[in-house]
């Protein structure tokens, strides 16, 4: 009796050591099988807590994922006057429109796209849109421009895994990507009555 | 040089393909068919390019047939194919409206050589893509829009 | 008849704020289709059978004599069992390292000047149209890479763990992009290489001549691109990382006929 | 030098149809390179074939060709291992002379 008590604990120890072994071989790969070039360095090989939560085919337990979004909801900064408008929604539209930005060809960390319609729809008139993300088309004319959809959407852009930390879409304003004016850009771009996206 | 090419030259000003094929010596004696038609392929609409190859106001023909998908994963290889039912057809033209020229490229067709050419060209965008055709000294075309879409993460 | 009435206009309400063009399906078919016929990679082909045949390198030696897992100077169905365990080399092996492994044992070409160098060009372009030349032999033949071998089989279960790896400043993984079935960046189709269709459509059209940049492009070079998108650190040429989603994406499509050489985007 | 050409011809039913790939940049002289220099336009401008002696076909590029261009045609006769023979031009002066025999 006493063996099967000490036997089944031994087990699960094994599985885990093979896995765990696993696991740093694909950490260790990570970085061997890597190189920096010009703004890529190697630091991205290496994962924060949310991306290693998010790197299996199954996400992680509820109460996890509760926790990990109320640690991303914190680092979300919002408009310091509490005004989220006097974006231009033209601009708004170009950066929805580019894809460019932080790979090792560009030589600069800044002056990123949104790459917003890799996977969204947002203009109707534009063809060549991704589909990974929900349609974006419409935006304000089905939601409104109400205080609630106003401060998600700002949320939603800055640091999208607050709300869904497994979430495809990348953090644009906590990771960089776009600054706090190219945000109230796309802001606009959703929410103005005059943009494509709301014909 | 002729009156003809001076114009021409005059018209592609800047760093249009006509300036850039003069600096280069584009037409030379020791070619052994017919020089390049540098005034239709220098055409920067298709009223010019159908004036230039003498074809006025060609009429719309259900025996021209031009094979091309309706949507194009990428611009820069479209595959167009003319086929042309009017017996006597000694010439074939691919032309894309959109493009900053027109003309695409021409086939002449001797006797015995069947009336359909197949291709690929570069469309800039979106456009109607024509087929120009000569049978007994007339003109015929067709006309078909071609989507261009993007694709990739655009970075 | 007023009642009516006012039933028709809220109706016609409600079609209005729906969506204008939900997102709408892009069929490229006919496409594709008109593509096949003619892809220029057979231009890449015929460069890589006659580097095949040519003597070269310092030991000025063709690579008639190289093993790419049938035996020496075996090429038809090869392709199609890479990636494999390789005793000689003592690793698993996938077209390019396999090929730039006979480049320097029987020609005496560096593999360093391959590892170090680029894309589309000097000896990395040439061994580009030798895959062009292999994989032509294996046309039609079903993917069938060896997983009982142990060491195949840890560079699947790598590959795995890697296509799942978050990572850069936008959290991104392979999976991002390749686990739903029928979603698009911009108009591209994407496979689902989580399922066994998608993986051998993955793997099976690369290398691919390319309509975009009317480039010929190995599947390193596609990896080597994605990666690039995903805004990880640049992968070295053959290195593990690459050897291990080869080895995944050729495990899971298993069985499937592979389509190489692939016209693609 | 420029890269040979695939060409393949199949004869079926008392027609020919011929298919051609040219390895060939066709740069539109409208691109520009990294360094934002204009790339000199540099493409096919002319193209002959032939079966046996004989002009089966003649055609004229511009720079709205795609790179390495694709053609086919048909032309009435051509017996099994006739010669096709296509010959082309650019607006640089290279040429290109490539054989194929009629399958």
């Amino acid at each position: 009796m006493k063996k099967l008590f000490i036997a089944v604990p031994l087990a699960l120890c094994a599985s885990v050591a093979v896995a765990d072994e696993l696991q740093a071989k694909v950490e260790e790969m990570m970085l061997s099988s890597f190189k920096a070039n010009g703004i890529a360095s190697l630091d991205r090989q290496k994962q924060d807590e949310i991306q290693q939560a998010c790197s299996s085919p199954t996400p992680p337990d509820a109460a996890t994922m509760q926790r990990l979004q109320a640690a991303e909801m914190a680092k979300i900064q919002w408009p310091a006057d509490g005004n989220y408008t006097g974006g231009d929604w033209k601009e708004g539209q170009k950066i929805a429109a580019s894809g460019r930005g932080l790979t090792w060809t560009d030589k600069t960390p800044n002056n990123n796209g949104g790459g917003c319609y890799n996977c969204h729809a947002m203009d109707p008139n534009e063809v060549s849109e991704g589909t990974i993300g929900p349609s974006l088309e419409g935006y304000a004319k089905l939601r409104g421009n109400g205080e609630e959809i106003v401060k998600y959407t700002w949320g939603k852009l800055w640091n999208s895994k607050a709300y869904h930390a497994c979430s495809d879409m990348p953090r644009n304003g906590y990771g960089g990507i776009l600054t706090e004016a190219q945000i109230r850009h796309v802001m606009a771009f959703l929410f103005d009555p005059a943009s494509p996206v709301n014909q | 040089m002729n009156h003809q090419r001076r114009d021409a030259l005059k018209a592609g000003s800047g760093l249009g393909v006509l300036g850039l094929l003069a600096t280069v010596g584009l037409i030379r004696p020791e070619m052994a068919h017919a020089a390049w038609n540098e005034q239709a392929f220098g055409a920067k609409s298709l009223d010019a390019a159908f004036e230039v190859l003498g074809a006025g106001k060609p009429a719309v023909s259900g025996d021209v047939v031009l094979n091309t998908p309706d949507i194009a994963e990428n611009g820069a290889v479209v595959p167009v194919g003319v086929v042309s039912n009017i017996p006597g057809t000694e010439y074939v033209a691919i032309m894309i409206e959109k493009n900053p020229y027109m003309l695409a490229a021409s086939f002449t067709i001797p006797e015995g050589t069947q009336a359909e050419v197949q291709t690929r060209v570069k469309m800039g965008q979106t456009s109607d893509v024509y087929a120009l055709v000569k049978a007994d000294g007339k003109f015929y075309m067709a006309k078909k829009e071609v989507k261009v879409t993007l694709g990739g993460c655009g970075g | 008849m007023r009642k009516r009435i006012k039933a028709v206009a809220v109706c016609v309400g409600i079609a209005l704020t729906a969506p204008a063009s939900a997102q709408e399906e892009l069929n490229f078919d006919a496409y594709r289709e008109m593509l096949a016929d003619g892809n220029p990679a057979e231009l890449y082909e015929m460069e890589g059978e006659e580097l095949w045949r040519t003597a070269r390198g310092p030991n000025n030696a063709t690579l008639e004599q190289c093993d790419l897992g049938l035996g020496a100077g075996v090429v038809a169905g090869a392709a199609a069992q890479l990636p494999r365990y390789f005793e000689d080399a003592g690793r698993v092996q996938d077209i390019e390292t396999r090929l730039m492994y006979c480049m320097e044992t029987l020609q005496g070409i560096p593999s360093k000047e391959i590892i170090d160098g680029k894309f589309l060009q000097g000896e990395r372009a040439k061994l580009a149209a030798l895959v062009a030349y292999v994989v032509t032999h294996s046309k039609g033949e079903k993917i069938a890479i060896d997983l009982s071998h142990p060491k195949v089989k840890e560079m699947y279960e790598l590959g795995e763990r890697t296509f799942y790896y978050r990572l850069g400043v936008m959290d991104f993984s392979c999976a991002s992009c390749h686990s739903q079935d029928g979603k698009r960046i911009r108009a591209t189709q994407l496979p689902n290489i989580t399922t066994r269709e998608g993986a051998a459509e993955g793997w099976g059209s690369w290398p691919a001549y390319r309509v975009s940049s009317s480039q010929f492009w190995t599947m390193q070079h596609r990896l080597w691109d994605c990666f690039r998108q995903q805004r990880a650190a640049e992968p070295i040429f053959g290195s593990d990382v690459i050897i291990a989603l080869s080895t995944f994406m050729a495990g899971k499509g298993n069985g499937i006929e592979a389509k190489w050489p692939g016209v693609k985007r | 030098m420029a890269s040979p050409m695939r060409i393949r011809a199949a004869a079926k039913d008392g027609v020919t149809e011929v298919r051609v790939l040219m390895s060939h940049v066709m740069e539109t002289g409208q691109r520009k390179d990294s360094a934002g220099e204009v790339i000199p336009a540099h493409f096919i401008t002319e193209l002959t074939a032939k079966h046996n002696d004989k002009l089966v076909l003649s055609a004229e590029f511009g720079p709205s060709v795609s790179t390495n261009p694709y053609l086919a045609f048909k032309f009435k006769g051509g017996e099994k291992g006739d010669k096709i023979t296509v010959s082309w031009v650019d607006n640089k002066g290279d040429s290109r002379t490539d054989e194929a025999q009629i399958a």
